[in-house]
């Protein structure tokens, strides 16, 4: 393909967006600890955008870890597998941190286990080869990767098959793999870079040929020098760029990512597809390559849990289906100051009000914060400052926006381009009255939406 | 160059300086009634405009012709009668029934006019055109013009058809302007926290205070304005600046 | 309207405050901003739509067995043309100061929408007598409220009350100036709007009260 | 505590769960912005009680004490808590004051507060909701209201104690007599003018302070120089000079304390940069316009007032449009 | 049959429209020497103010131009009074100018409509200022002084309204220098 291709043209930043305090230092140098395999795993049928699975196990079934719980027909979907070996239980429901409540299947962790270190090995250690990649049949690619269930782990969990497949209307030039986790205290990425590059390689390598993609770049913001060095290393001889981005929240988000490592603009309500770029998590990559080299499904992933209101930070290589209870009694549970308990970044996160949620393919963190951290002065009069204005990275005007679905004035709204909102947050951040724009333009779009396909 | 002036001068007297809202207080009631949305009250001072200058050409024309005294076709048709009648004959006592006819007249010109060829503005304001009629901008412009046209003799300042049109067509726009800027302030403050009994006409009466003490800052504008594009017509030669102030 | 419609004395009574022109309906703006720098000029406008709401609406009762419904609006414009006027010249003739203060207000009065509301709400369907008292109450409204309007321009603006025909000095114009001085504003346009926005104000706010009460 | 039979383990966290983001800059607040105004303003106070002595600092206290009396009246009577701690009623009676003559009468200054805050503030719903600036409103309503107070003759007290007071103020100076002012004055601040207005150097370090705390959007203040600069430069350099520059232009009378000060009001300037490099490109031209052209020796306020009418219309065309391009409209 | 429906129903807007007509015409006739007489009064009333010596005034012969001739009790003409306007500082102003018999000398000055700004510009028509004029030589343009006049053809503006005084005798200068011309060229009886 052409050269232009993989020839990262971006400036490594985008306009606008917030420099929030980054707090990473609190779990960046705690190397991934495996948790010990929890009694009981709940794994939710529903882990990712679109359609639900349905269970091919029957009740007290015996299952080894990595088999198929759940599985449905549907295309933009993915199916589930169990992390452990043991024993399914009766189905029941529960709660994600987004509120949805979704079917799990419990299963009962068997005595036989891999041990943390053979468990490591398996997902990350071991040899990951380069050579044959090209060689490969991208339709098995990915096919391979809807059997494994592999879905986006930077937080949207969207079946990574269906952004894979080849589309002759929309050719690929340039997988984008996204190591930029803006948000602030997240460190399970940094830390897979560090620990595992050579998978992310591999599993970049592998997207690219499913994609038919000549370009394949790593973005990684620059304040995570050690991860950019691994994985150049990791690179080295192979067309994998490692690109250097600012940083600058929300720098993770796709748009952003594309704008500042190629100087692409996504078109508003389009896809990275639209401009050529299939954007995937270093996460992701790893998955990938595990799944098309090792044949293994996607059971466990990366979670940090980390922020001054728990006990330990740690950086924990936790299976799905493993509750957040488990994970922060592992980390020496919460201090008595902790104030919100949030699945995800502090940013665009979650807050939870009980932990038996479970751990789920497109969790990155558990960040626990503070009374003091959550601070927050009683809200006042928009004064029009235009602070909001300066930080939105989609350059749209927050306070105007959240006026409009204050009042419910969907003219307004729609005349300010609400529909637009990307709801990193970033207004909501710096609102000197304290107004809770995104949290407003949030329920405005939703409301919009509702009331639009209704008439 | 004269010229250009006199009409420049005029047009900027009538749409800025002694604009028909904040200085003469005509055409409050669509000001006050339809400058909620900013698209229905730029079509409301667009129709206004339009409507006050076809008012003025044909009460311009009537004036001079008719009613004014002294008026030429008035007196031809009195001498056709009369052959040996003297005196001025004076029809200005009817000026304000047909004024008002003419409006009315013009006004379902544009209605019908607007209807055919421009349906969608026609929805946008249609409702309004026939509340033109009673828009006092339009009257108002008829009467001013009244005063200026040149038949009756001793006319201070006369108005040929050419200033006529250009007053109406700039007092619409004056009328245009004040209303448009209106209807931006009140989309404005649609949500913002207006004490209940001030909402609606209390409030817009207010903008339209705080408006017009802004609009004053034009006062002398045109004097000054004067002095520079045209120098009197009788220059004072003796005249010299004065000396500065002992100080 | 009930079929025995309302009795003359309603009409009369409702005229002055419950329907009142300007501050109720917010009718007849453009007077009521334009001449209310002095009592005076008020009063002598609140005379002359008296006299034109008046003729017109009892002439509009008397034929209103013979209006056609499409010649409605040609007819009632045709008459409180003729009628303003008849004001205007009477006007001219016999209080020469006010009718150059008024200028092109009192011609206007043709346009201003209390007098063809009237024709067609009350005139056009009622009996003389509740046309005529209609008439007067609506005028009696609209003088109240322009009264009330050039009460607060005038003193404020003036310091005097009726200055022109009574001479009736409310602040002393021996105050000297670094104590109080004349509202020069409250005489120009700014002032007129000012007036009247917070006047609406203060009507809506204590028909709120009254209503709650 | 300890007695408690719980007393073993450490006492439970209290959570709280909100909708995100969890965290603030918190860097700013509304009434630190307010703060940062009055900060921003102290060289001019400095500068006007060093000229005007006794006289701007009675200005001041009638200005800022009335302010503080109408929002807390009018609130009241509104049933609202009175806001007076924001610091914003502060700022638009220390606005209006520096705005005056220093000989005015002490009504100008009452009724000049009552009105900004009546008559722009409250009746349309507070802080953050007017339209026009208050305290030019206010000034506005006082100067026409007071004509003999406020007009280019209340500046000149021949027979005052205060130096300052005998001349005629640049600007009328100008118009009237067309006599220039010599630059130095112009930018220390030793002339005559309204109380706050005299010194350029007051003004612009005021006022950087203010942009480079960014409470104040530096677009405007640009975008008005600017425009001046041009508008008043280019017709310069087709004529030979009278003596009055453009740099005349920018610092006599009130154009940078206006430009920095006022038409930087947040609540009545528009929401985007684009916006508000347009608002202070029109504010200049109108501060020309006004000031060449009309029978006032000075636009600032009338320009003010006038830019504020049009930012509804300002911000109609300077919607940005998002990255991206608009929403795709769906069928 | 459309048509004849047509004027059918008017028949009352065409009735209408007679009585009116004559209504208005008769208004017309009976008032119309009273508003004219109103108009002419107008500046006829200030002649005795304006000249000192005349009682009345009437209509003098100029030509195209306006100017009244000042008569005293006796008929002899005691000077002259002539109508002037110009753009004043808000907008027209209108002047009356008393001339004495040889129209060598100001004798009064009347402001017959202004809208300077109140309490400013109006100040013009105050007697005190006006005033000023009287007395004053025509054979040399007036100047306006902020300060106390010191040179004969010299009078003060009004503190804070120059331009509306600078207006006033601008206009009053030319009204004038015309007059003069007019005058000596015979033009006037």
């Amino acid at each position: 393909m052409s050269a232009t291709a993989s020839e990262s043209t971006g400036t490594g930043r985008f306009a606008r967006g917030v420099h929030p305090a980054d707090r990473k230092a609190l779990a960046r140098h705690l190397p991934i600890e495996v948790l010990p395999t929890p009694p009981v795993v709940t794994v939710p049928v529903l882990q990712h955008t679109g359609a639900p699975c349905k269970p091919v196990v029957a009740m007290k079934q015996e299952v080894p870890a990595g088999a198929v719980l759940a599985d449905t027909d549907a295309f933009v979907s993915a199916p589930v597998h169990t992390p452990v070996a043991g024993a399914v239980q009766k189905e029941t429901v529960a709660t994600l941190p987004n509120g949805r409540h979704v079917k799990v299947i419990p299963v009962k962790t068997g005595p036989e286990q891999l041990s943390a270190e053979a468990l490591w090995a398996d997902l990350y250690g071991g040899e990951w080869p380069l050579e044959g990649i090209g060689a490969l049949d991208p339709a098995e690619i990915v096919k391979a990767i809807r059997a494994a269930g592999i879905v986006g782990q930077g937080g949207a969990a969207f079946p990574t098959h269906v952004k894979l497949a080849r589309n002759p209307k929309k050719p690929v030039d340039t997988i984008l793999v996204n190591g930029c986790e803006c948000e602030p205290y997240l460190t399970a990425d940094y830390r897979l870079m560090i620990e595992a590059p050579e998978p992310i390689v591999a599993g970049t390598l592998i997207a690219a040929r499913a994609a038919g993609a000549a370009g394949a770049v790593i973005a990684v913001e620059d304040n995570k020098p050690e991860a950019i060095e691994a994985l150049r290393k990791a690179a080295t001889g192979t067309p994998v760029k490692v690109a250097a981005m600012s940083t600058q929240y929300p720098m993770g988000g796709e748009k952003q990512t594309v704008r500042a490592s190629l100087g692409r603009t996504i078109p508003t309500g389009g896809l990275p597809l639209d401009v050529g770029v299939v954007v995937i998590n270093v996460a992701t990559a790893a998955a990938i390559a595990r799944a098309v080299q090792r044949g293994k499904p996607l059971t466990h992933r990366v979670v940090s849990v980390t922020g001054a209101g728990i006990a330990n930070p740690k950086n924990l290589l936790a299976p799905v289906g493993a509750s957040y209870a488990d994970l922060i009694a592992h980390c020496g549970g919460l201090k008595p100051d902790a104030a919100r308990v949030i699945a995800g970044g502090p940013m665009m996160g979650f807050s939870l009000g009980a932990f038996q949620t479970p751990v789920t393919k497109g969790t990155s963190g558990i960040v626990v914060l503070t009374a003091e951290d959550v601070k927050r002065s009683a809200e006042t009069s928009c004064v029009r400052c235009g602070r909001c204005v300066d930080v939105c990275p989609l350059n749209l005007v927050p306070s105007r926006l959240a006026l409009a679905s204050r009042h419910k004035d969907w003219t307004l709204a729609k005349r300010y381009h609400l529909a637009a909102c990307m709801e990193c947050g970033c207004c909501a951040y710096v609102c000197p009255a304290a107004i809770p724009l995104v949290q407003l333009m949030r329920m405005g779009k939703a409301q919009m939406q509702k009331e639009m396909t209704k008439s | 160059m004269d010229y250009l002036a006199t009409i420049l001068l005029l047009a900027i007297s009538t749409a800025l300086i002694n604009n028909m809202v904040f200085h003469f207080f005509v055409g409050n009631c669509p000001f006050i009634g339809v400058s909620r949305k900013l698209d229905t009250a730029f079509g409301m001072g667009a129709a206004v405009t339009f409507v006050t200058t076809i008012a003025a050409l044909l009460s311009w024309l009537i004036t001079w012709a008719v009613l004014a005294p002294g008026a030429p076709l008035t007196t031809w048709v009195w001498h056709l009668i009369r052959p040996d009648a003297k005196g001025v004959v004076d029809l200005s006592i009817l000026n304000y029934v047909v004024y008002i006819f003419v409006i009315a007249w013009a006004v379902q010109l544009v209605e019908m006019y607007v209807r055919k060829f421009f349906p969608a503005l026609y929805k946008a304001f249609g409702v309004f055109l026939p509340l033109i009629t009673t828009n006092c901008v339009i009257l108002f412009v008829c009467l001013e013009i009244m005063k200026h046209v040149p038949s009756a003799g001793d006319v201070p300042d006369p108005w040929g058809l050419d200033k006529a049109l250009i007053y109406a067509f700039c007092a619409g726009l004056g009328f245009l302007i004040a209303i448009v800027i209106m209807a931006g302030m009140r989309e404005e403050i649609e949500h913002c926290d207006v004490p209940k009994p001030l909402q609606g006409p209390g409030i817009t009466l207010i903008m339209a205070g705080i408006l017009s003490l802004a609009f004053l800052g034009f006062t002398g504008m045109d004097s000054n304005l004067a002095k520079i594009l045209k120098p009197a017509p009788t220059p004072a030669p003796e005249i010299k600046a004065a000396p500065p102030p002992a100080s | 309207m009930s079929n025995d419609g309302p009795t003359p004395l309603e009409r009369f009574v409702q005229g002055i405050i419950p329907e009142n022109p300007v501050l109720r309906q917010v009718l007849g703006i453009c007077p009521t901003l334009a001449v209310t720098n002095t009592m005076e000029g008020a009063m002598t406008m609140t005379g002359a739509v008296l006299f034109v709401l008046a003729c017109a609406n009892v002439l509009i009762s008397l034929i209103r067995g013979m209006l056609k419904p499409h010649l409605r609006i040609l007819v009632f414009t045709l008459t409180i043309a003729a009628f303003v006027t008849v004001a205007d010249r009477l006007l001219a003739a016999f209080m020469y100061d006010m009718s150059k203060q008024l200028g092109p207000y009192i011609p206007l009065i043709i346009v201003n929408c209390i007098i063809i509301a009237r024709c067609e709400i009350c005139a056009a369907k009622q009996g003389v007598w509740t046309a005529f008292s209609d008439a007067v109450g609506q005028s009696l409204g609209f003088g109240l409220a322009l009264g009330c309007i050039a009460t607060v321009r005038e003193v404020l603006g003036f310091g005097t009350w009726f200055g022109k025909w009574l001479g009736w000095h409310v602040i002393p114009a021996s105050i000297p100036t670094d104590v109080w001085s004349p509202w020069v504003i409250m005489v120009l346009p700014p002032g007129a709007f000012l007036t009247l926005g917070l006047l609406l104000g203060a009507t809506n706010w204590m028909t709120a009260r009254t209503k709650k009460a | 505590m300890n007695a408690s039979p719980a007393s073993s383990t450490p006492p439970a966290p209290v959570l709280t769960v909100a909708p995100g983001p969890h965290i603030f800059s918190g860097s700013l607040t509304t009434r630190r912005m307010m703060v940062d105004v009055l900060l921003g303003l102290l060289p001019l106070v400095a500068v006007a009680v060093w000229q005007f002595r006794l006289l701007a600092l009675m200005q001041i206290g009638i200005g800022v004490a009335a302010a503080l009396a109408a929002e807390w009246l009018f609130q009241r009577m509104r049933g609202r808590a009175a806001t007076l701690s924001d610091g914003s009623a502060a700022v638009t009676g220390l606005i209006l004051a520096l705005s005056l003559p220093a000989t005015a009468p002490w009504y100008v200054a009452a009724v000049g507060s009552f009105a900004a805050i009546g008559l722009a503030k409250v009746v349309f719903g507070g802080v953050g909701q007017n339209l026009f600036n208050p305290a030019m409103v206010g000034r506005a309503f006082a100067m026409i209201a007071f004509p003999a107070a406020m007009g280019a003759s209340a500046y000149v007290v021949a027979t005052s104690p205060v130096d300052a007071l005998t001349h005629a103020t640049p600007l009328t100076a100008l118009k009237m007599a067309n006599e220039v002012t010599a630059l130095g004055p112009l930018f220390l601040g030793t002339t005559n003018g309204s109380i706050g207005e005299t010194s350029a150097l007051a003004a612009i370090l005021g006022g950087l302070y203010l942009c480079l705390r960014r409470t104040a959007s530096w677009e405007i203040p640009a975008g008005a120089i600017l425009s001046v600069v041009v508008a008043a430069g280019l017709p310069a350099l087709f004529r030979d000079g009278s003596g009055w520059s453009v740099a005349h232009d920018l610092s006599a009378g009130a154009f940078l304390f206006g430009a920095f000060f006022i038409a930087t009001d947040p609540v009545s300037s528009p929401l985007t940069p684009k916006g508000k490099w347009i608002f202070g490109a029109v504010f200049g031209l109108l501060v020309l316009l006004i000031r060449r052209l009309s029978g006032y020796p000075e636009g600032v306020m009338f320009a003010i007032l006038i830019v504020n009418a049009l930012v509804p219309l300002i911000n109609r065309v300077s919607i940005p449009v998002p990255v991206g391009g608009p929403v795709p409209e769906r069928k | 049959m459309k048509k004849q429906n047509y004027i059918a129903d008017a028949w009352l807007v065409i009735l209408l429209s007679l009585l009116f007509g004559g209504g208005l015409a008769g208004v017309q006739a009976s008032l119309k020497p009273r508003i004219d007489a109103n108009k002419l009064g107008d500046t006829l009333s200030q002649i005795p103010a304006l000249v000192p010596g005349s009682t009345r005034g009437e209509k003098a012969d100029a030509g195209e131009a306006v100017v009244y001739k000042a008569l005293d009790a006796a008929g002899a003409t005691t000077g002259w009074v002539i109508p002037a306007s110009g753009q004043g500082f808000a907008d027209r102003l209108e002047l009356l100018i008393g001339l004495d018999a040889t129209g060598g000398r100001i004798t009064g000055l009347y402001v017959l409509d202004q809208k300077e700004t109140p309490g400013l510009g109006d100040n013009i028509t105050a007697k005190a200022w006006r005033d000023q004029y009287a007395g004053k030589a025509t054979d040399k343009p007036i100047v306006v002084r902020k300060t106390k006049p010191e040179a004969p053809n010299e009078i003060q503006a009004i503190t804070g309204a120059t331009i509306s005084s600078d207006s006033v005798t601008a206009i009053a200068n030319a009204a004038v220098a015309k007059f003069r011309t007019d005058l000596a060229g015979g033009g006037i009886h």
